[in-house]
C-alpha cells in the first residue's frame, strides 16, 4: 500500500463526519466483524485513521478499495462541495429506452478512448440514479485519486449532476456522456448549489408546486385558525392572495435548499439625473447576488409578508420555473434570457 | 382611498375598539389575544398591516376609538409603513386618539437615528408614545394594560376625562439627548 | 540610529530564539518602525532591557518544541494532533502557566503562519494564571508588525480577558509606553485603551519629594519624565477626533491623575461603547467550575451574569487562594518605583488588616468584585480615592449600559433573577454609600426614556429614587418627562410606586440637605468624581418642582382613578414628607398640597385618609408658625403670604365643612345651584358633610350616639345626632365622645381653637 | 435602611399588581356563558337556513326531472309551473345552472379537463388527473399563456415525459385538444405503469424486481419456477409509453429451451395483455412460479 493511498486514505477519513464513520464503514464492508468492534470511535481522527491504515495494510486493500469507500460516503452525504446541473439537449430515438448495463459500458468506452489512463467507477444508488467517480490522470500521471469528479445522472432524464469538474475535463466529460446517453448536445443548466438533492428535486420537480384551481386549495384550509370573535384581521384576503401568489411563485411545503442567486445585469444605466452614466454606450454591467442558507424559503416569505410586491417578479419566479438560479439580464431581452456559464467560476 | 374617521360612527354600549396596525402583524396578534381578555367592558380589536382599510368591510367595521401603530425598531421598513399609513388617518384622530408603540428599543441593533426619528415623529403629531417589551409575556401584559389604560380614557369610560386631555399629558415634546447632559 | 537599535533590542526575544533553536523565524521579518512614536518606545525600554535579563534564560528554557517555520499546516496530522491534544486540555481543565507561554510564544511568533496563530489563541485557557512575562513577550511580537490585524485584536482582547488571570502587572506597566505606542493603530484603539486603562494607577503612599516631578512619579512610577506624560495626555488629546468614548475614558483617568494636563474639558457623563464580547469567558467560567478554583477573578469587563456570581464567590473564597497570593506577593522586580509590597484587596479579610494595609492597596482590575465586598466599600468610602471611583463608576456603566440599553437579543432575559440580583446588589451599595453612582444615574436617564414601566420596576424604582439631587433646569427634561408619560398610562400600582419613589428621593434630598447644610458649598453628587456645586436656593428650586410634579401626578392621577384609595395613602405620604420641611430638615420651604389633592381627601369615604388630611394640615400649621417666628428673628429667609393665604383657605374649608357645617355655602369654594341641591332632595344639604355625616365618620357617628343612648338609658331616637350641637366654641373634649378615634382631630382641633396666622 | 425598605414597598405593590390581574382573569365564567349563548343563536341561524335551503333543494329536483324530461320529448306542460312567477323563474335559472354543472362533470369523467383562467384571462391553467384501474393517482398541471401565441409558462409534469416534443408534434397552437390527449395518455399510462410496478413490489414479495427506471419504461424480474429450481430472468420492455402494457415480453433462464416451452409462451402473450402485477397472480396460480 502506497503512501500515496494513504494520503487518500488519511484525508478521507478526515472528511467523513465522525458520528457517521462507523456506518459507513459497515457499508463499505471491507472490514471483518471483529474488526469492526475492535475501532474505538471515540478516538480523536487522527488516531482512528492509524488504526484504519493498520487494518488495511493487514486486509491488502488497495486504492481501488479505499475509492470504493469515497463513494459510499459522498454517496451517503452528498453536499460538500459546489454541485453543478447540466441538460442534455435532443435526444435520439432511443434516449428513452436505454438501461443501465448498456449506459456503463458505452461510457466507460468512450471516455477511455478521450482519456487515459482514467479510473471510472459506476454505481447505481437505490432512488435510480447513476453515480460516476472519476480520477482523471493524463498521458504522464497515474490518475489522481485526491479529487476525483462525481457524476450523477438519472437515466431517462436530461440532467446530469457534477461536482468538482475542471473546464479542462468539462469538454471530456460532456461528450461521454452526450454519446453514451443518446443525446446530441449538452449545455450548461445555469443551476448550482450545494445541496445534491436540493438542485435535483428543482429541476426533476419534486416539490410541491401550487396550481389555481377551482376547489377550495389546501393553503387556505390550513391557515384557518380559530380565534377570538373580538379579533378582527382587516386586510386577511390581501394577505391569502399574497400567500397563494407567493406558493404559486415558489412553491409550496418544504423547498429545495438553494444558497444563492446571480444576477448579472448588462443593461443601459437609466437615471436622469445621473447624465454621464445615462449617455454610456456600452452597458452599464453589475452583478446582483441574493443568498442565504434557503433562498426559496426567504424569499418566499418576502412575497407572502407583503416585504416583496406581489404578483412576484419573473426575475424571481423563474428561479423555480426554469430551474437555474444565475441569469444574465440584457436589454433586448426583457426577464431573464439565457446564456451560459463556466460551471468553475 | 378612504380616510378612516373617528365619529363617522355611532358608539355602541360598553364597547371599545380599538386597531392595531403593524407591518410585521407579529406583535399585534398576541397583545390582541391579550386586549381581548379584558372583562370590565367589551374590547374589539382590529389587526392590520397597513393603513388605508379595505373598503369592503367598511360597515362591518366598528368606530374605532384608538389607532396604535407598532412600531419594531431594529427594521427600518416598519417604521416607513407607519409612516405611509398616518396619511390615512382623519385628522381628527390625532386628537388623541393615536399611539405609538415602540419594540427592540433596547436592541444593540438599533441606530439611534431611528429612534430619534420615530420621537420626532410621535412628537410632531403630538401623540403619546410607549415602549414595550414583546419579548417577555410580561411585557406583553404590561403593555396591554396601558393600552388599555389610553383606551378606557379614548373611549370615555373615564369620567371627566378626555383623549386629548389624556395625550396632552403623556406627549413628548421633543425629542431629548440624554447622552451628555451636562451639568454646568 | 539611536531609536532603531533600541526599537530592535526591544524585539532581543526573537533573535534571542533564534540562537537557540535556529528558527529562521525572526531574520526573515521585516522591523517596521513607528516614527511618531520612537522616543515612547526608548524611554520604556531600558526597564524592559534589564526586566529581560533577569528572565530571559527562564523564558529559554520553557521553549515550545523546535518547529521549522512556514512548515505547511494543511495536512500536517503532526500538528493537527497536537493542537488536538492541547485543547481538549485546554477545554477540560486549563492549560499551566508554563504551557500558556509556550502556547502564546508559538502562536504570536507566526512559526506556523496567521491560521494557527487565531486556533491556539482561542484555547489559551489558563488553569491558575497567566504568567506575566508571556504576555510581554507577545505584546513585543506585536510590534514585530507581521501579525493580521484580526489577530491582533483577538490577542488583546484575549489580554483583556484574563487581565485579572496575569501573575503580576508591573512589567506590563514597565512596557506602559510601548503598549502605549499602539493608539495610532485605529482598528486596535479601543481596546488598547481598555488596556491602558487598566494599568494605568494611582500609586499611595511614598513620595519623591525632592524631586522636580516628585507628585507625578508618585503618580506614574513607570514613566521617567514629566513630558513623557505630557507626551501621553496631549497625544490622546491629539488623536480625539470627535468624542471617542474609549479615549475619553482613558483621559478623564488621566485627568484625574494629573487635572493640570488634560486641558479638554471631559463630560461628567459619558456614551458607552459597545463591549466586546470575548469568546472565553464561558469556556474559561467552565474550566474554573471544574478545578473548583475560583483564581480568576470575574472575567472580562462586559458583565456577563456568571463572571458576576463568580466574582461574588470569589469574595468568600479568597482566602484560601495560594495561586494568586503568592503570585502577587513575590516581588516585583526591576521596578524602582513600587518597590514597596502591594496589598491586593481580595486578601484582606478583617477591618484591623484594611486599617494598617491602608497605603498600600491594590484594587482589582475588575471593580466590580468590589461591589460584593463590604471591606472594600468601607475602604472606598474612607480614602476618596478618586480613580477609584472613577473605575468603579467606568465599570458599573459599562455594565448597566451593556445588559440593559445594549441588549444583544432585544434583552431576552430581562426577568431572569441574575439581573435582579445584580440590581439588588448595586442597590445594597449604593445604600451603604449612602449615594448613587454618576454612571447609575446616567443610565436611568437613558433608560427612562425607553423603558416599559414594568420592566424591574421594584429596582429601577428603588435605584432612581437615589439620584442625588437635580439642577431644576435639568429635572424637568431629565426626569419629569419621561415619568409624567409613564405615570399616566401605567397601571395604578404603578402610580402608587412612583410617588412612593419620588418620595423617598425627596426624603433622601433632604435628609442630605440636613447633613450638608452647614457646610459652604454643597457637594450634591456624592463620591463622585464630578461635584456639582449647588446654592441653597439652587436646592430649594430643585425640590419645589419635585414637590409641585408630584402635587400635578397626584391631583391628576386620583381624578384617573377615580381617587382610588391606595393611591391617595400613598400620596398623603409623599405630603406628610412635605409639610414638615422646615421642622425635621430645617428647609425654610413651605408648598402646600393643590386642591385636587386636598378635596379628594377631604371627602374621602374611608376615615383614615381623612385623618392623615387633618395631622398633615396640623404639621403645616406648626411649620408656618415656627417659621413665622423664625422670620421675626432673622431675616433669613421669607415665606410667601401667597402659602398662608392657602393653607388658611383649606383650614377654612375643612373648618366649615366638617364643624360648623356650611358645606355649599356661598363663601365655600366649591359651589353647587339651589335648584339642583334642592333636586337632590337632601335635608339640610349643609350639613352632610360635618363630622357626624361625613360618610367617613357617618359609623363613628353611630357608635357614638349609641354609647350615649346606653349612658342615658334613653331608647334610640333619631333627632340625638342632629340635636349634638357642633360650634367651634365649645371645647374638643364634648364635641367627640372618644378622642383616640381622631387623635389628630383632636391635635387639630385645639390648634385651631389658638387663632390661626 | 431606606432603599431597601423602599424596594419592599415597590415589590410589594407590584405583588399586588399580579394578584389584581389573577382576579380580573377568573371572573371569565358569565362572559364565557355569554359566548355559549351566541354560538347558540347562531347555530339556530344556521339550521333554519339549512332547512329552507332543503326545502328549496327538494323543488329543484322537481324541476330538473320534468327538465330533463323536456330536453328529452320536447312537448311543454306549463300548468303547474305558473303560480309564484318570478320566484320559479329564479328557480328554473338555477335548475338549469345545476343541470349544466352535471353535464359538465360528466364530461370531466369521460375524459374532459379542469380549465381555469388565471390572471384576469392572460391565461388558463388545465389540470389532468391520472387515475389506474378506479383509483386516482397525482394530477398534473399546465399553466398556459394565450397572448401572444400559447405557451406553457409553469407545470408539474415530470422532466422524462417530452411534454416540448410533444407539443410540437400535435401542434399546440392549432389543436390544443389532441396534444392534452397525447399528453394525458402519456401520463395515464406512466401512473399505471408505476402503480403496476408498486403492486408487483407489494404483492408479490417472492418476485424480485432487478432493474427498474424513473420512467418504469424497463421492468426486469426475476422469479423461481417452483419444481425444478431454475431462476427465470423476465424482462418487461414498454417501448410505447402511451400504453401501460410491455410491447415486448422476453425470458432468460438456465435451460434455454424452457422459454420455448407452450406454457412459457402462454405466460409471455399473458403478460404482454395484461398488467405485470395480475400476470404475476395467475402465473402463480398456474403453479409456474413460486
Amino acid at each position: 500500500m502506497d503512501d500515496s493511498t494513504k494520503r487518500l486514505l488519511q484525508r478521507l477519513i478526515r472528511r467523513i463526519p465522525a458520528q457517521t464513520l462507523r456506518t459507513t464503514l459497515e457499508k463499505w464492508g471491507r472490514l471483518t466483524a471483529a474488526q469492526q468492534r475492535s475501532m474505538d470511535f471515540t478516538q480523536p481522527k487522527w488516531a482512528l485513521s492509524e488504526k484504519l491504515l493498520a487494518i488495511c495494510e493487514e486486509n491488502g486493500l488497495t486504492a481501488k478499495h479505499i475509492t470504493e469507500l469515497e463513494m459510499t460516503n459522498v454517496i451517503d452525504n452528498p453536499n460538500q462541495g459546489m454541485w453543478y446541473a447540466f441538460q442534455l439537449m435532443d435526444p435520439e430515438d432511443d434516449a428513452n429506452s436505454i438501461e443501465l448495463t448498456q449506459f456503463k459500458e458505452q461510457f466507460k468506452s468512450h471516455l477511455r478512448e478521450l482519456v487515459r489512463p482514467v479510473s471510472i467507477k459506476i454505481k447505481k444508488h437505490t432512488d435510480e440514479a447513476v453515480w460516476i467517480r472519476i480520477a482523471w490522470g493524463d498521458s504522464f500521471s497515474r490518475p489522481n485519486h485526491l479529487k476525483p469528479t462525481y457524476v450523477v445522472h438519472h437515466l431517462q432524464t436530461p440532467y446530469v449532476f457534477v461536482t468538482s469538474l475542471t473546464s479542462k475535463q468539462k469538454p471530456l466529460l460532456s461528450q461521454a456522456l452526450v454519446l453514451s446517453a443518446r443525446y446530441q448536445a449538452i449545455k450548461d443548466a445555469n443551476l448550482s448549489g450545494r445541496k445534491l438533492t436540493a438542485i435535483r428535486d428543482l429541476l426533476m420537480r419534486k416539490y410541491q408546486q401550487v396550481f389555481p384551481t377551482m376547489y377550495p386549495s389546501p393553503l387556505g384550509e390550513r391557515n384557518q385558525v380559530v380565534s377570538n370573535p373580538h379579533i378582527e384581521k382587516e386586510q386577511a384576503e390581501p394577505a391569502a392572495n399574497r400567500l397563494q401568489m407567493a406558493c404559486e411563485a415558489f412553491g409550496d411545503g418544504t423547498l429545495p435548499q438553494l444558497q444563492t442567486v446571480v444576477y448579472k445585469l448588462e443593461t443601459k444605466f437609466r437615471d436622469h439625473t445621473n447624465k454621464t452614466m445615462t449617455e454610456r454606450e456600452e452597458p452599464f454591467s453589475c452583478v446582483v447576488k441574493f443568498a442565504s442558507t434557503n433562498l426559496l424559503e426567504s424569499l418566499r416569505h418576502c412575497a407572502s409578508s407583503g416585504i416583496a410586491s406581489t404578483p412576484v417578479t419573473p426575475l424571481l419566479s423563474s428561479i423555480l420555473q426554469k430551474g437555474r438560479n444565475y441569469f444574465v439580464i440584457t436589454d433586448n431581452g426583457s426577464g431573464p434570457s439565457t446564456q451560459t456559464r463556466q460551471p468553475q467560476t | 382611498m378612504a380616510l378612516l374617521k373617528p365619529f363617522s360612527k355611532l358608539p355602541c354600549l360598553n364597547t371599545a375598539n380599538i386597531l392595531l396596525v403593524e407591518s410585521e402583524e407579529q406583535f399585534q396578534q398576541s397583545l390582541a389575544d391579550t386586549l381581548v381578555e379584558e372583562t370590565a367592558f367589551t374590547v374589539n380589536v382590529r389587526l392590520a398591516k397597513s393603513l388605508p382599510l379595505p373598503m369592503e368591510n367598511e360597515e362591518s367595521r366598528p368606530r374605532i376609538d384608538l389607532v396604535v401603530f407598532i412600531i419594531n425598531l431594529t427594521s427600518e421598513l416598519s417604521f416607513q409603513s407607519a409612516e405611509v399609513s398616518l396619511k390615512n388617518l382623519d385628522p381628527g384622530y390625532f386628537l388623541g386618539k393615536v399611539c405609538f408603540m415602540v419594540t427592540n428599543a433596547r436592541n444593540a441593533s438599533v441606530p439611534t437615528e431611528r429612534l430619534d426619528a420615530v420621537r420626532k415623529l410621535a412628537a410632531s403629531l403630538h401623540c403619546p408614545m410607549l415602549f414595550a417589551e414583546d419579548q417577555t409575556p410580561d411585557g406583553v401584559t404590561n403593555a396591554t394594560e396601558r393600552l388599555l389604560t389610553i383606551l378606557k380614557v379614548a373611549a370615555g369610560f373615564v369620567p371627566m376625562a378626555t383623549a386629548l386631555y389624556l395625550s396632552n399629558l403623556t406627549r413628548r415634546t421633543a425629542p431629548p439627548d440624554i447622552e451628555q447632559p451636562s451639568f454646568d | 540610529d539611536r531609536e532603531n537599535t533600541i526599537y530592535i533590542t526591544l524585539i532581543s526575544p526573537g533573535s534571542g530564539d533564534r540562537q537557540n533553536n535556529g528558527s529562521s523565524a525572526v531574520t526573515s521579518r521585516s522591523i517596521n518602525i513607528r516614527v511618531n512614536l520612537n522616543f515612547l518606545l526608548c524611554v520604556s525600554n531600558c526597564e524592559y532591557m534589564n526586566m529581560f535579563k533577569n528572565q530571559i534564560h527562564t523564558v529559554m528554557s520553557a521553549f515550545p518544541p523546535v518547529v521549522e517555520a512556514g512548515t505547511p499546516v494543511h495536512g500536517n496530522d503532526e500538528v493537527e494532533r497536537h493542537l488536538v491534544l492541547v485543547e481538549k486540555v485546554a477545554y477540560s481543565k486549563g492549560l499551566p502557566p508554563e504551557a500558556i507561554s509556550v502556547m502564546l510564544e508559538f502562536a504570536m511568533s507566526l512559526r506556523m503562519g496567521t491560521v494557527l496563530c487565531a486556533r491556539v489563541l482561542r484555547c489559551l485557557i489558563p488553569a491558575t494564571v497567566v504568567p506575566q512575562e508571556a504576555v510581554v513577550r507577545a505584546v513585543v511580537w506585536l510590534g514585530v508588525g507581521k501579525i493580521p490585524m484580526s489577530t491582533q485584536v483577538l490577542f488583546i482582547k484575549w489580554v483583556l480577558t484574563m487581565f485579572d488571570m496575569i501573575d503580576g502587572k508591573d512589567q506590563l506597566r514597565a512596557i506602559y509606553g510601548f503598549i502605549f505606542s499602539f493608539v495610532t493603530e485605529e482598528n486596535l484603539c479601543p481596546f488598547i485603551c481598555h488596556l491602558l486603562y487598566l494599568l494605568t494607577r494611582k500609586e499611595s503612599g511614598k513620595s519623591f519629594s525632592h524631586l522636580r516631578y516628585g507628585p507625578f512619579i508618585q503618580r506614574f512610577p513607570q514613566f521617567y519624565s514629566y513630558s513623557l506624560f505630557l507626551v501621553f495626555s496631549s497625544l490622546l488629546q491629539a488623536l480625539l477626533t470627535g468624542r471617542q468614548p474609549f479615549l475619553m475614558h482613558l483621559l478623564s483617568l488621566y485627568k484625574v491623575l494629573c487635572p493640570e494636563l488634560v486641558t479638554l474639558s471631559i463630560p461628567s457623563r459619558m456614551r458607552w461603547v459597545r463591549n466586546h464580547n470575548s469568546t472565553w469567558k464561558s469556556t474559561l467560567i467552565g474550566v474554573q467550575k471544574r478545578n473548583g478554583s475560583q483564581a480568576a477573578s470575574s472575567i472580562g469587563l462586559a458583565f456577563t451574569i456568571k463572571d458576576k456570581a463568580s466574582s461574588r464567590k470569589r469574595k468568600h473564597t479568597h482566602l484560601q487562594l495560594p495561586a494568586l497570593s503568592s503570585v502577587v506577593n513575590k516581588q516585583p522586580q526591576s521596578e524602582p518605583s513600587s518597590s514597596r509590597k502591594l496589598v491586593p484587596l481580595v486578601q484582606l479579610h478583617s477591618f484591623a488588616q484594611l486599617l494598617e494595609n491602608m497605603h498600600h492597596i491594590e484594587l482589582p482590575a475588575q471593580m466590580g468584585s468590589l461591589l460584593g465586598s463590604s471591606l472594600a466599600l468601607q475602604y472606598l468610602d474612607f480614602v476618596q480615592d478618586e480613580s477609584a471611583l472613577l473605575r468603579l463608576n467606568f465599570w458599573l456603566g459599562y455594565a448597566l449600559y451593556e445588559e440593559f440599553l445594549f441588549c444583544g437579543d432585544g434583552g431576552g432575559f430581562q426577568n431572569s433573577d441574575e439581573a435582579l440580583q445584580f440590581l439588588n446588589k448595586l442597590l445594597s451599595t449604593e445604600n451603604f454609600l449612602q449615594g448613587g453612582f454618576t454612571s447609575s444615574e446616567a443610565f436611568l436617564y437613558k433608560f427612562l426614556t425607553v423603558w416599559d414601566g414594568s420592566l424591574l420596576r421594584p429596582q429601577i424604582l428603588a435605584l432612581l429614587s437615589n439620584i442625588p439631587v437635580v439642577p431644576s433646569s435639568q429635572i424637568g427634561r431629565l426626569l419629569f418627562e419621561p415619568l409624567m408619560q409613564l405615570f399616566f398610562t401605567s397601571s395604578v400600582f404603578f402610580k402608587c410606586g412612583l410617588v412612593e419613589c419620588l418620595n423617598s428621593m425627596l426624603l433622601k434630598w433632604l435628609t442630605w440637605h440636613s447633613v450638608y447644610a452647614l457646610e459652604d458649598d454643597l457637594d450634591i453628587s456624592l463620591k463622585s468624581y464630578t461635584s456639582i456645586n449647588m446654592t441653597l436656593s439652587g436646592f430649594k428650586d430643585s425640590v419645589m418642582d419635585l414637590v409641585h410634579f408630584v402635587g400635578q401626578l397626584a391631583s391628576v392621577g386620583l381624578q384617573l382613578e377615580g381617587c382610588h384609595s391606595l393611591l391617595l395613602s400613598f400620596t398623603l405620604d409623599f405630603y406628610e414628607t412635605v409639610c414638615d420641611m422646615f421642622l425635621k430638615y430645617g428647609l425654610p420651604l413651605v408648598v402646600m398640597p393643590p386642591p385636587g389633592v386636598f378635596y379628594p381627601t377631604l371627602f374621602a369615604t374611608d376615615p383614615i385618609s381623612v385623618d392623615r388630611l387633618a395631622y398633615i394640615m396640623y404639621r403645616y400649621k406648626v411649620n408656618l408658625a415656627s417659621a413665622k417666628s423664625q422670620e421675626k428673628l432673622t431675616e433669613a429667609f421669607h415665606i410667601s403670604s401667597q402659602t398662608f393665604h392657602e393653607f388658611n383657605h383649606y383650614v377654612v374649608v375643612m373648618v366649615n365643612s366638617l364643624w360648623n357645617s356650611r358645606m355649599f355655602k356661598p363663601d365655600m369654594d366649591l359651589k353647587l345651584s339651589e335648584e339642583l341641591l334642592l333636586k337632590s332632595s337632601v335635608p339640610q344639604h349643609w350639613t352632610s358633610f360635618d363630622l357626624i355625616h361625613h360618610p367617613a365618620f357617618m359609623s363613628y357617628a353611630i357608635d357614638f350616639h349609641q354609647k350615649v343612648t346606653f349612658l342615658h338609658q334613653k331608647s334610640y331616637d333619631a333627632d340625638i345626632l342632629t340635636s349634638i350641637k357642633l360650634t367651634p366654641q365649645s371645647g374638643p373634649k364634648e364635641r367627640f365622645g372618644d378622642v383616640t378615634t381622631f387623635p389628630s382631630f383632636f391635635r387639630l382641633a385645639t390648634c385651631l381653637l389658638q387663632k390661626h396666622p | 435602611m431606606a432603599g431597601a425598605s423602599a424596594t419592599g414597598v415597590l415589590s410589594q405593590l407590584s405583588l399586588l399588581e399580579v394578584k389584581a390581574r389573577s382576579r380580573k382573569t377568573q371572573p371569565q365564567q358569565q362572559s364565557r356563558v355569554k359566548e355559549l349563548k351566541a354560538k347558540v343563536e347562531a347555530l339556530r341561524a344556521q339550521r333554519d337556513q339549512l332547512k329552507a335551503e332543503i326545502e328549496t333543494h327538494k323543488h329543484l329536483q322537481k324541476l330538473r326531472a320534468s327538465l330533463d324530461k323536456q330536453s328529452t320529448n320536447e312537448e311543454e306542460e306549463e300548468e303547474e309551473m305558473e303560480q309564484d312567477s318570478e320566484h320559479s323563474q329564479l328557480l328554473q335559472l338555477m335548475a338549469r345552472h345545476t343541470q349544466l354543472e352535471d353535464l359538465l362533470y360528466a364530461h370531466h369523467t369521460i375524459g374532459g379537463y379542469d380549465v381555469i383562467k388565471t390572471r384576469q384571462g392572460k391565461g388558463v391553467c388545465v389540470s389532468l388527473a391520472t387515475a389506474y384501474d378506479g383509483v386516482f393517482l397525482e394530477t398534473y398541471n399546465l399553466e398556459i399563456d394565450l397572448k401572444p401565441t400559447l405557451r406553457i409558462s409553469r407545470h408539474n409534469v415530470p422532466p422524462f415525459i417530452p411534454l416540448n416534443s410533444l407539443a410540437e408534434q400535435n401542434n399546440l397552437q392549432t389543436n390544443i385538444r389532441t396534444f392534452l390527449d397525447t399528453l394525458s395518455r402519456h401520463l395515464n399510462a406512466f401512473a399505471a405503469r408505476k402503480q403496476q410496478l408498486e403492486l408487483v413490489k407489494e404483492l408479490h414479495k417472492s418476485v424480485q424486481v432487478m432493474e427498474s427506471n424513473v420512467l418504469c419504461s424497463i421492468l426486469v424480474l426475476m422469479f423461481n419456477v417452483p419444481k425444478q429450481k431454475t431462476a427465470v430472468l423476465c424482462t418487461l420492455d414498454y417501448s410505447d409509453h402511451t400504453r401501460s402494457l410491455p410491447t415486448r415480453v422476453h425470458f432468460e433462464s438456465e435451460d434455454e429451451k424452457l422459454p420455448d416451452s407452450p406454457e412459457w409462451k402462454k405466460n409471455c402473450s399473458l403478460l404482454k395483455e395484461t398488467p405485470v402485477h395480475k400476470a404475476l397472480i395467475t402465473m402463480k396460480k398456474m403453479g409456474n412460479i413460486v
